[in-house]
């Protein structure tokens, strides 16, 4: 037992010899955020948004230096042109960070694939970053947009992504992994929201963009782009996005409103969207029974109805439903079009019905086109708001009375 | 009265002088001239040593010799009790006594006043009770010495505590005085089963060390491996408690501490209930108390004294502070050079931002700020109180802005290291500070060269050492490592003290039952 | 002076020598064959590796006080027993460096990228050596400390990983791949449960055999029970695809983990468990060569030893594998028909002989 | 490698030593053997090691050893994959 100490001893004079190979200090890196890639001539055009982390952190007085910087380097994969960028990075750049990965167009178009697997392989990145397809922009421009509230764009794009997903439902946060199983999974095809920029584009990298009440540009994120294997092949618009997110039982919560039978709207607030898919098959005709289940709240009333009887709020549900089954409908029908079954019915039918999925895998996609549809919705009204009945029928009584 | 003679050659007195530490039983002459010689030389004629010569009996007289060492004796005692009853003797000493016993029986019985009396055998023990502050009587014509308790001097009475501060809870601390310690211990448990062994230990100083135990809680197995490491010890001096401290323990290699030690009279009385044995040592107010285990130096005896719920929270809160004050500049090293990726952006791009100009790299950076705060701890213990808040200002000054704005060190820095030195500034007990202060810097260098891996490696290495580690035979883990269910009850979590109905089983094996009423079980009965 | 330890820390000694490389390769390795079953595969891999504990448990009579190697040699005969022994030692060799390959390459893929596997091979391996040289009671109380470590670790991974869970990845259940399903126990309980055959040299440590037994199977029963939920969330949480891609899928599953935007980034769990059981699966896989080498050269002091198998261990754990693909290939052939020779045939073999003398 | 091969030389030395005199204390003469001859042999595998030369493979001693169930084993085992 005497040898323990020397084993210690030893063990404190090997520590130097092997220590400090994989040390960094932060001021070796540079952080990045955002990363974009775009097609060049013979390979990919890579944009990379770094954090100048002076002008962030702290109550360091404001300087001349933007918050963040875009570096560009090309290469013939992505990897190459992330390793081409050191001769123009001062530093080695570090993608732990990275929160967003913007693919333009263009590239979608042509299969991303290629952009992917580096993506996943390298240890650097992490999981949890969301990928957006720049549309109508170059990725670089997007990624040198710079926002007003948050210094750090990458930020603005990741909270806008979560917040517009929650809220509104039109678009949808894909990560790595979501958009991995979309790609790969049979009976499935993966899909990716879109960026957009509002103004001007160039104006748009200045930092006098964030002096203004208004700004040259603003970033936003509409709509769903969809992929069929790895390429894109179109867009849904926003209903049919917000449909999209209806089916894959994808919304927390949203608006939706329906016309009344006079010029005004009614406009409720969904707080609880429970959807289930239904696959049945028969010989080789696929039924898919969705089922909806929304609860809402009134949220704007701003036509003459009247909410006072169970028969009234009973009118105004079915609504409702009807216009959720239309929107699901169209959103379909979209998909159908773009023959990308981006709902996962074959991977419904994979895992309700193994055995019918056999047969049916081989050509999924004319199943997928030929699938009955049956759309059964149920939508409940819990609240009004703050107030019991709507006013506008008061309004126009007094406005008559006048 | 025959006088034996036995008269020494000038060699043999030599002999006897050059000896008398080492033999104990050279015995004393009956001639007094000849005592008288040795004694001088011996003391090297000390000034602070005096004899008096005192004639008794003017018929027949009989010379009595007196010795006694000025600083030591309580002159009170040695002037009303020792010397006026002697000097004021009729003279009733009768010459016909034929033996030893006849005097000491006078002497005992009807001359002297002081508390104690004892006969002394030989000249070593002669020695040991004079330096102890005795006064020493030899008597012409006989082989014998009286030694009368005179014992006296300075003594700075019961003080506060100064080391372990609590708010609820007894003062009292112990003094430098053995004898008050084992007083102020005695005063607490009222019980014949109290048992206190003397061991005399220190060549030189021949320091009175005292082991207590309460017979019937102890586990005799360790009171026997006390008793015998206390025997075994072979040194001229013991001049604190740490000297036995050091002699005794199990891991001499280690950076923890295998046996406790306190200033509070009522920590000593809860360990003594418990079934340990507490070691007092002559001239110092810290007492031992083993065995110590390691979830003891995270307990202070003030948990006890306040409800179950405030002590659970504070020892948890020790245990992380224990974690905190070895750890945090190691994280620090960690996070910042090797593990970007687990810090969240927004801290990280602060992080960045700071250190952004500074020169070294985080380790040393690290380095000299920790080197800085313990040269500023240092200090702050030896100057005095005076100029010690100058220091704190400068300290404050110099490390948390100048340096910061200088950009030696980023403000990060600074935080961490003020953390950790926080942190180490909870525990009650001083030692585990240490440790943890000499730990730090191994944990430091090990996150510098492996990051998070380098930790874990030293974490691992660290229990395996601390599991290895045994206090005189209970394995230094317990009640964690070996797990024993029944005593987690007073480790991490404290239970209501009408709970605690036994005691730490490895610790007392025989008596474990504390209370045998469930009180408020009890009371609701009554009711 | 023997040194001796509870047989709730032999306990927690299976726990860990179970899911040690379990943890990481585990998911990966059963989802392969059973797909969408994969946590199927994992349930009778547990309910087979069970009935192997039992076999284990089979040899050593209510109140052993041999070693396996003494029962060994008692039953085999002197030559044929030290053949044994030599071929379960060449065994526990074959994994220990396996396992600190491992531990090099995931090191230095995940936690420090660019420092060579080397390096950390050497001081894992100096680390176990400081424990085996310390004796099983200090690793068995060391054992200990960390359980709790680990357990928090693992519930809290499973936990937080739990809300991303999307049940339809584990659909359909049994329906396809069900050959796959159950030909993928061979692989698990090649890298877990009869690894555990290096725990029968420190069974008659324990000081009290029928509730060593118990433990014996109270821990595989729990270890299984964790590779199950861990298999499950990794189908669940990363899908079929993702789990089988991945080469260390568990890892990946800590980096989905994202709770109230504090919680995230906390992969180091997973490697935090993985360390911990791997480390003391070396340290009892060393600790077994050791005392085998003392039984075979009737030495005194199993210490003797470890000095030079630090050092073999350490070049084989740095030489013998190219690659992680070989690794892969290595788990499915060469090292899981030694797994089954050693863990399986041996000991059913020991038992058989065991009866038939005692008739 | 010439650094840290000297270096670990020296260790190993050291090392040698330590033990050589630990296992001595306890006179056990047989031990002490034992020690030696796998010392020597682990110090010559460290160091053809650190050489760069080829040390022997175990994994390829296995892969030897079993050659004629491998084979046969993987490739009924691989197709459930």
């Amino acid at each position: 037992m005497r040898g323990r100490k020397y084993i210690l001893i030893i063990t404190i004079i090997v520590l130097p010899l092997t220590g400090c190979w994989s040390a960094t200090e932060l001021t070796d890196i540079i952080i990045a955020t955002a990363i974009g890639v775009d097609k060049s001539e013979d390979g990919y055009r890579l944009s990379v948004q770094i954090i100048n982390p002076g002008e962030i952190a702290g109550s360091a007085e404001n300087t001349t230096r933007t918050a963040t910087t875009t570096y560009t380097a090309e290469g013939k994969t992505i990897f190459e042109a992330l390793r081409r960028m050191t001769t123009i990075a001062p530093r080695r750049i570090f993608l732990s960070h990275v929160q967003v990965v913007v693919i333009s167009e263009e590239v979608a178009k042509e299969g991303i694939g290629k952009v992917l697997d580096f993506l996943v392989r390298d240890h650097e990145f992490r999981a949890d970053f969301i990928l957006l397809i720049a549309r109508d922009y170059s990725a670089k421009n997007i990624v040198s947009v710079i926002t007003p509230l948050e210094r750090i764009s990458a930020n603005k794009i990741t909270s806008s992504s979560a917040a517009s997903e929650k809220y509104w439902a039109p678009t949808r946060d894909v990560e790595l992994n979501e958009l991995m199983q979309g790609i790969l999974s049979p009976g499935r095809e993966a899909v990716l929201s879109g960026i957009h920029i509002l103004g001007d584009e160039d104006l748009g990298k200045f930092k006098s963009n964030a002096e203004k009440t208004e700004p040259f540009a603003l970033l936003y994120i509409n709509e769903i782009g969809v992929f069929k294997g790895d390429q894109l092949v179109g867009w849904l618009n926003e209903d049919e996005s917000k449909g999209f997110n209806y089916i894959t039982d994808n919304v927390t919560s949203t608006v939706g409103g329906v016309d009344c039978d006079d010029d005004g709207r009614i406009i409720v607030e969904v707080f609880r969207s429970d959807v289930k898919m239904y696959p049945k098959v028969d010989g080789n005709q696929v039924t898919m029974r969705i089922h909806a289940d929304l609860l809402v709240n009134l949220g704007e009333i701003t036509c003459d109805i009247s909410t006072e009887t169970q028969e009234d709020l009973r009118a105004i549900e079915e609504k409702i439903e009807e216009n959720l089954n239309e929107i699901m409908q169209n959103t379909i029908e979209a998909a159908k079009k773009l023959e990308a079954d981006i709902f996962g019915f074959g991977d419904r039918v994979r895992r309700s019905l193994p055995r019918d999925w056999e047969r049916l895998e081989k050509d999924w996609t004319t199943h997928f086109l030929n699938t009955n549809i049956l759309l059964q919705s149920t939508v409940n009204i819990r609240h009004s708001g703050m107030i019991h009945d709507p006013f506008m029928d008061d309004i126009k009584k007094k406005n008559q009375e006048e | 009265m025959r006088l034996r003679s036995k008269k020494r050659t000038a060699e043999e007195k030599q002999k006897i002088i050059e000896n008398i530490s080492i033999s104990d039983q050279a015995e004393i002459s009956t001639s007094l001239r000849e005592n008288d010689e040795i004694i001088r030389k011996m003391l090297g004629n000390s000034d602070d040593f005096i004899s008096r010569k005192i004639l008794l009996n003017k018929q027949q007289p009989i010379q009595v010799q007196l010795y006694y060492i000025d600083a030591l004796v309580d002159k009170d005692t040695l002037q009303n009790d020792l010397l006026g009853c002697i000097l004021n003797l009729p003279s009733k000493v009768d010459p016909s006594w034929k033996t030893e016993k006849d005097l000491y029986d006078f002497l005992q019985n009807e001359t002297i006043n002081t508390s104690d009396l004892t006969k002394i055998e030989n000249l070593k023990e002669l020695f040991s009770n004079l330096l102890s502050g005795d006064t020493i009587i030899l008597i012409e014509g006989y082989s014998k010495a009286f030694a009368t308790n005179t014992r006296g001097g300075q003594d700075r009475g019961v003080p506060e505590v100064t080391t372990q501060k609590i708010i609820r809870g007894p003062k009292e601390g112990f003094t430098e005085r053995i004898g008050t310690n084992i007083g102020l211990v005695r005063r607490r448990i009222k019980d014949p089963n109290l048992w206190v062994k003397k061991y005399c230990i220190g060549e030189k100083t021949q320091t009175e060390v005292s082991i207590a135990y309460i017979n019937g809680i102890v586990n005799d197995d360790i009171v026997k491996e006390v008793d015998q490491r206390l025997s075994r010890i072979e040194i001229d001096s013991i001049l604190e408690s740490g000297y036995i401290e050091q002699l005794i323990q199990d891991a001499k290699y280690s950076p923890f501490p295998t046996i406790n030690n306190t200033e509070r009279p009522d920590t000593i009385a809860a360990g003594l209930l418990e079934g340990r044995i507490a070691i007092f040592v002559d001239g110092s107010p810290f007492t031992l108390l083993v065995p110590a285990l390691f979830t003891d130096f995270l307990q202070s005896s003030e948990d006890y004294y306040q409800r179950s719920d405030i002590g659970t929270l504070l020892r948890l809160l020790r245990t992380f502070a224990f974690f905190l004050a070895m750890m945090t500049p190691a994280g620090y090293i960690a996070l910042t050079m090797f593990h970007q990726e687990m810090v969240p952006t927004t801290l990280l791009v602060g992080l960045a931002a700071q250190r952004e100009g500074i020169p070294f790299p985080a380790f040393i950076e690290a380095l000299i700020m920790e080197i800085t705060f313990e040269l500023l701890r240092e200090a702050g213990v030896r100057l005095p109180s005076s100029v010690g808040s100058a220091i704190s200002i400068v300290g404050a000054l110099v490390l948390g802005q100048a340096a910061v704005e200088a950009g030696i060190v980023s403000s990060a820095m600074v935080i961490v290291v003020s953390l950790t030195a926080i942190a180490s500034f909870v525990f009650p007990s001083y030692n585990l500070a240490i440790t943890v202060r000499i730990l730090r810097f191994g944990f430091m260098a090990l996150a510098a060269s492996f990051g998070f891996f380098g930790i874990f490696i030293g974490l691992i290495l660290l229990v395996f050492h601390l599991v290895s580690l045994r206090s005189f035979g209970i394995p230094y883990t317990t009640p964690l490592a070996p797990f024993i269910a029944v005593d987690q009850k007073d480790v991490f979590v404290q239970s209501v003290l009408w709970k605690e109905r036994t005691r730490p089983r490895l610790i007392s094996q025989k008596n474990i039952t504390r209370s045998k009423l469930n009180l408020p079980e009890a009371q609701k009965k009554k009711r | 002076m023997d040194q001796k330890i509870s047989a709730y820390q032999f306990f927690i000694l299976v726990f860990m020598n179970t899911l040690g490389t379990a943890i990481l390769f585990i998911p990966t390795h059963a989802t392969t064959y059973g797909k969408e079953n994969g946590w199927i595969t994992v349930v009778f891999a547990t309910i087979f590796g069970l009935l192997v504990i039992a076999v284990y448990n089979a040899i050593f009579s209510k109140e052993e006080t041999r070693s396996l190697f003494v029962i060994i040699d008692d039953n085999f005969g002197k030559w044929l027993g030290s053949i044994s022994i030599l071929f379960a030692l060449l065994f526990a060799y074959f994994t220990t460096f396996a396992n600190l390959w491992s531990i090099g390459q995931f090191v230095g893929l995940h936690i420090l990228m660019g420092t060579p596997p080397e390096a950390i091979v050497l001081l894992v391996i100096l680390t176990c050596l400081v424990g085996v040289r310390y004796g099983i009671e200090v690793i068995g109380r060391a054992s200990e400390i960390f359980l709790p470590f680990t357990l928090i670790s693992l519930i809290l991974l499973v936990g937080l990983v739990w809300p991303e869970a999307q049940l339809d990845n584990i659909q359909p259940i049994l329906q396809t791949n069900v050959a796959g399903a159950f030909v993928g126990i061979i692989p698990v309980i090649g890298i877990t449960f009869l690894e555990l055959f290096c725990l029968l040299g420190v069974i008659h440590r324990v000081n009290n055999i029928p509730q060593a037994k118990k433990a014996f199977f109270i821990g595989g029963l729990v270890a299984g029970f964790c590779m199950i939920i861990v298999t499950f969330a990794c189908i669940a949480v990363i899908g079929v695809d993702g789990t089988i891609r991945h080469i260390y899928s568990i890892y990946f599953l800590g980096q989905n983990i994202s709770i109230a935007e504090f919680f995230e980034r906390v992969e180091g769990l997973v490697a935090f468990i993985w360390f911990i059981t791997i480390f003391f699966k070396i340290c009892t896989n060393f600790y077994f060569i050791a005392i085998a080498i003392k039984h075979l050269g009737g030495l005194k002091d199993f210490r003797t030893v470890t000095i030079p198998i630090a050092y073999f261990l350490f070049v084989s754990a740095v030489t013998s594998l190219p690659n992680i693909f070989y690794d892969f290939e290595l788990m499915n052939s060469t090292y899981l028909v030694y797994a089954i020779l050693t863990g399986f045939l041996l000991p059913i073999l020991l038992l058989i002989v065991k009866i038939a003398r005692k008739k | 490698m010439l650094f840290p091969t000297i270096l670990l030389m020296i260790v190993s030395v050291i090392v040698f030593y330590l033990e050589y005199k630990r296992i001595k204390q306890k006179q056990a003469k047989k031990d002490n053997w034992v020690f030696m001859i796998f010392m020597v042999l682990a110090t010559i595998f460290l160091f053809v090691y650190m050489c760069d030369l080829p040390t022997p493979d175990f994994v390829a001693f296995f892969e030897f050893l079993f050659k004629p169930i491998r084979g046969p084993f993987f490739t009924w085992l691989i197709q459930y994959q």
